[in-house]
């Protein structure tokens, strides 16, 4: 199985064909579009992770193995592209590693702005609660 | 400028461009295009070099000195709060008080008038188009007492519902705190009739007028308000800056906001006594700075010329609300005759977030979100707006290509 | 630098002076010798550039941006955050506070700490030597609450009298507020006792460092206090912002204080909830401009070497000391072997304005006055000092000025 | 007798004949000096106006003829000088033209700093009381 690194290296070559934001972003529109992550149902509040932007849904499963799979969704669909790419990076990835990775990727494909903390979307939120998820787990 | 010269709307635009060197830059390849001035304003040249002349020339420390600079910054300091008084029409300098923003300046009337004169079961009234720095000011003070926030409803387009009129106001009502303009819709808000109701009833009416002194002139005399405040930001001044107009009777009797050096008489410990109006509510070391620049900006704002601005402005709404009206699926939020150039809109099915952000890929600032008006989006029951705000250097064609940037945006999210 | 160049201190000085302009101008035929820096510092150029390069190229309103310039604007504003958890080595940057100066910081202590944890017959437990600013928040806190604000004496040097501590601390005492550095006297104090006796009874400690971040380095952490709090623009850094640091468990447990945008997490009409720490307690468009120059100014700081900053300042004291003692009927207030760079000064017979005043035409810019301690004034029995306070841009030529200047004044004056 | 203006240019003309601010300062020192204004017993607190940096303690006389006479002092000496040039300017004149008065000698002489309003000094405080004074006998 591919490493959280190699996970990110691949969608980096990914990005690395498109020549301008536009191809990027009709990508990553595309991705939020064609994964209905979570379903209605599922978006309850508690797994509501609020951003002053979008908002964002996550349910983490706990395997047995110590992995975690991570399911969710977002109102917003450039937040939702990310997350699928996101979810692709650390779904199944043991605890302790989701808790320590550094995710990278989403400032080498040149939108950094996602995923600054200070930036209020929901995003950078997710990505945190995922490393508390896996920090509770390690 | 002569009426003759705002004719001629372009070149007298272009030149006052010139003032403003932020605006002449690209943004992710494009040219800036700023339609985010109900957020902040930018600052005209004057106002950076008033700063610079600042620091570079006579920074000191004020009031209390004895040597040069500290006369001159004190002088150029108090020179502001003139031209304040000026500028809302009171002859009384003593009115205006220094803050650091229009927040500071309600939270002080909310605690120094509030918790002296709002007591159990009172009733504060403000309106659902509130900011939440006119709203939560007072739901903290309600809380503490045990009174009643009430809001006044809004029609389907985002004006006043005043049918309820009142029973809204009512005797039990102590202050009406309310927008002059709604930062999220851009409607102006008949505030007369508020004053004019609160008179009847002996309830003091504190206006926030963060949204109005840029667009529009204000008379505080003529309104005959108690409080009436806005933030140098919005108004082609420096940030950490803001103004509290107060009757001065009324300011009088209130207790002091803040402690600290400037706002005192004499201090002991068996007991201290409070300086006069306006010292009594400016504790501490101001922001000499800010309020040096904002003079500045006063005056810039001033040099205007009304009619111009007026008919720029206009002009600019009215183009933008055709454009944009022409989208299929495009929604205006905001649909009052009297409106600021100000629109508000949503795509059918689209995020506003996700509308920002390419529009920002195409060098177009605006603001997405709730506008800090979450009651005002529950209201309508959407997560926010984006919100495009003109200010009196925008242009026509930055209308058109905010209108083909939205074209392009939408067709990529449809 | 290095320890080498600071024995060539003059040279050092005057590459220092460089990044200052406004120090080299003429005041009424003189040059200008600025020694009132207890009151205000000046400003070096990369300061004044970072506004500059602010408005010229990047301003806008923060957190809610989705736009460039507002994330550009917002990463500067937070990098501020992150160099000051840094300079006062809190790793948390959760625990800085960005207030409008000293006196908001313990303002809002007073307020949203103090309204709830300070009930009738409790007691606060200030000095002799506080500033109004840390003397008045608290007398208001008291009046309201019932309780009551005990004094630590001084000793006829202007140091603590710590004879009586374990009756000053005691099961009443909920909260010790002190200045590090005393304005008027210079006396750096052993807050650090304080500190530990306030531990042994779970008295909160706020410490007032206005005075001292610009002498000293200042470690919260080892100091182990539950709030610290300063000014921007005694610290190299622009009016209008300060910094109240304090302990994250503690910050968490306060209610807010001044309410309004971005300190929410949701408005509501039925109910409104609190953002995290520390917006929390910032309520507001933030003085942007202002905070992002401070980040500068800590900068500048840290890029000072600390043994020159050290050595020259104690050369300036120490020289500045023999000199004026030297002079027949100066007497100097504030004695301890543990000062800062700043003498406070009468001379028999003359009133201090007058001094100040005749210093001035011979461009020396001195406080004079009660430098907002009247109590500590009514301690010594006396209407004001004269003051010259030095900062590490100052030269022993400069004091060989304000010797000259003062003997003229006095034989003028005699 | 000289009206308020009159007494102004001939404090203006003595004031023009010193070279430099040394020789004004000594001046006005000197009529600091020499005017014992008010017994220390008159100095009570109901007489006192608080600058923040010299104190004055001024007192008024209504005659019948709707003039006003004034004494004063302050434990400043150069306030104490130029409260003596205020009073030989105003002493004995009637209550509205001393109400009326526009005392700008004091920056004529140069020494505009000690009347501006903003200066938190006794003397400013001072002709602003005078002033009452005339306004409420007018
Ligand atoms: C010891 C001390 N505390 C508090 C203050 C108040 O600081 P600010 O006026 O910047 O709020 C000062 C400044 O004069 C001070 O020296
Ligand atoms: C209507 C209104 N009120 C209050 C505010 C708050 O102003 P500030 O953030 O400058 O305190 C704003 C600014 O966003 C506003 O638009």
């Amino acid at each position: 199985m591919a490493t959280i690194e190699e996970r990110q290296q691949e969608i980096i070559s990914e990005f690395s064909m498109f020549d301008d934001w536009m191809q990027k972003y009709e990508y990553i529109i595309e991705l939020g579009k064609d994964l209905p992550l979570l379903e209605e149902e599922k978006k309850s509040d508690d797994l509501l992770i609020k951003g002053c932007q979008s908002r964002v849904w996550l349910h983490a499963d706990y395997a047995n193995d110590g992995t975690i799979h991570f399911k969710a969704d977002s109102d917003a669909i450039i937040t939702k592209g990310l997350v699928s790419l996101v979810i692709r990076v650390l779904d199944g990835m043991p605890a302790k590693e989701i808790a320590q990775s550094d995710l990278h990727f989403v400032n080498d494909i040149g939108l950094s702005s996602h995923l600054s903390p200070t930036r209020s979307n929901g995003l950078a939120s997710m990505i945190k609660q995922m490393k508390i998820y896996g920090l509770a787990k390690m | 400028m002569t009426t003759q010269d705002s004719i001629i709307l372009p070149k007298a635009v272009d030149k006052l461009r010139d003032e403003f060197p932020i605006l002449h830059q690209e943004v992710n390849g494009h040219p800036l295009v700023y339609l985010d001035n109900a957020a902040t304003s930018q600052k005209p040249l004057s106002v950076v070099e008033s700063i610079t002349n600042y620091y570079l020339g006579y920074n000191a420390n004020i009031h209390r000195g004895v040597h040069h600079l500290a006369n001159l910054a004190t002088e150029a300091f108090e020179k502001t709060r003139k031209k304040l008084a000026a500028f809302l029409n009171t002859p009384d300098q003593r009115e205006i008080i220094f803050t650091s923003g229009t927040t500071d300046s309600i939270n002080l009337v909310a605690q120094a008038w509030g918790r002296m004169n709002v007591h159990s079961g009172d009733e504060i009234l403000v309106s659902m188009l509130e900011h939440h720095s006119n709203i939560v000011p007072w739901q903290m003070l309600a809380q503490e007492k045990g009174a009643v926030v009430r809001v006044i409803p809004i029609t389907p387009k985002g004006e006043w519902d005043l049918t309820d009129l009142n029973q809204l106001v009512n005797a039990k009502t102590k202050i009406i705190a309310v927008n002059h303009v709604s930062n999220a819709l851009g409607t102006i808000n008949p505030i007369e009739i508020l004053i004019a109701e609160a008179k009847k009833v002996g309830a003091k009416v504190l206006i926030d007028g963060a949204q109005s002194v840029v667009h529009f002139e204000v008379d505080v005399k003529a309104l005959d308000c108690d409080f009436y405040c806005f933030s140098a930001h919005k108004l082609y001044g420096p940030t950490g800056v803001g103004v509290l107009y107060g009757k001065a009777e009324v300011l009088e009797a209130m207790a002091p906001y803040r402690g600290g050096g400037e706002m005192i008489h004499t201090v002991s410990f068996s007991g201290t006594t409070y300086n006069e109006i306006p010292h009594k509510f400016e504790a501490g070391t101001p922001n000499i700075e800010g309020i040096i620049a904002f003079g500045a900006a006063i005056d810039f704002a001033t040099s205007l010329d009304k009619d111009f601005v007026q008919s720029h402005e206009h002009e600019l709404l009215r183009y933008a609300t055709e454009k944009l009206s022409s989208i299929e699926g495009l929604k205006i939020y905001g649909e009052s005759e009297n409106k600021v150039s100000v629109i508000s809109f949503l795509v059918d099915g689209i995020h506003p977030y996700d509308l920002g952000t390419l529009l920002d890929h195409q060098g177009i600032a605006v603001r997405t979100g709730h506008h800090c008006t979450q009651p005002l989006m529950e209201h309508f029951g959407i997560p926010g707006t984006v919100r495009a705000s003109f200010a009196v250097y925008n242009t026509i064609e930055e209308i058109d290509m905010l209108y083909n940037a939205l074209l392009k945006a939408i067709s990529m999210l449809k």
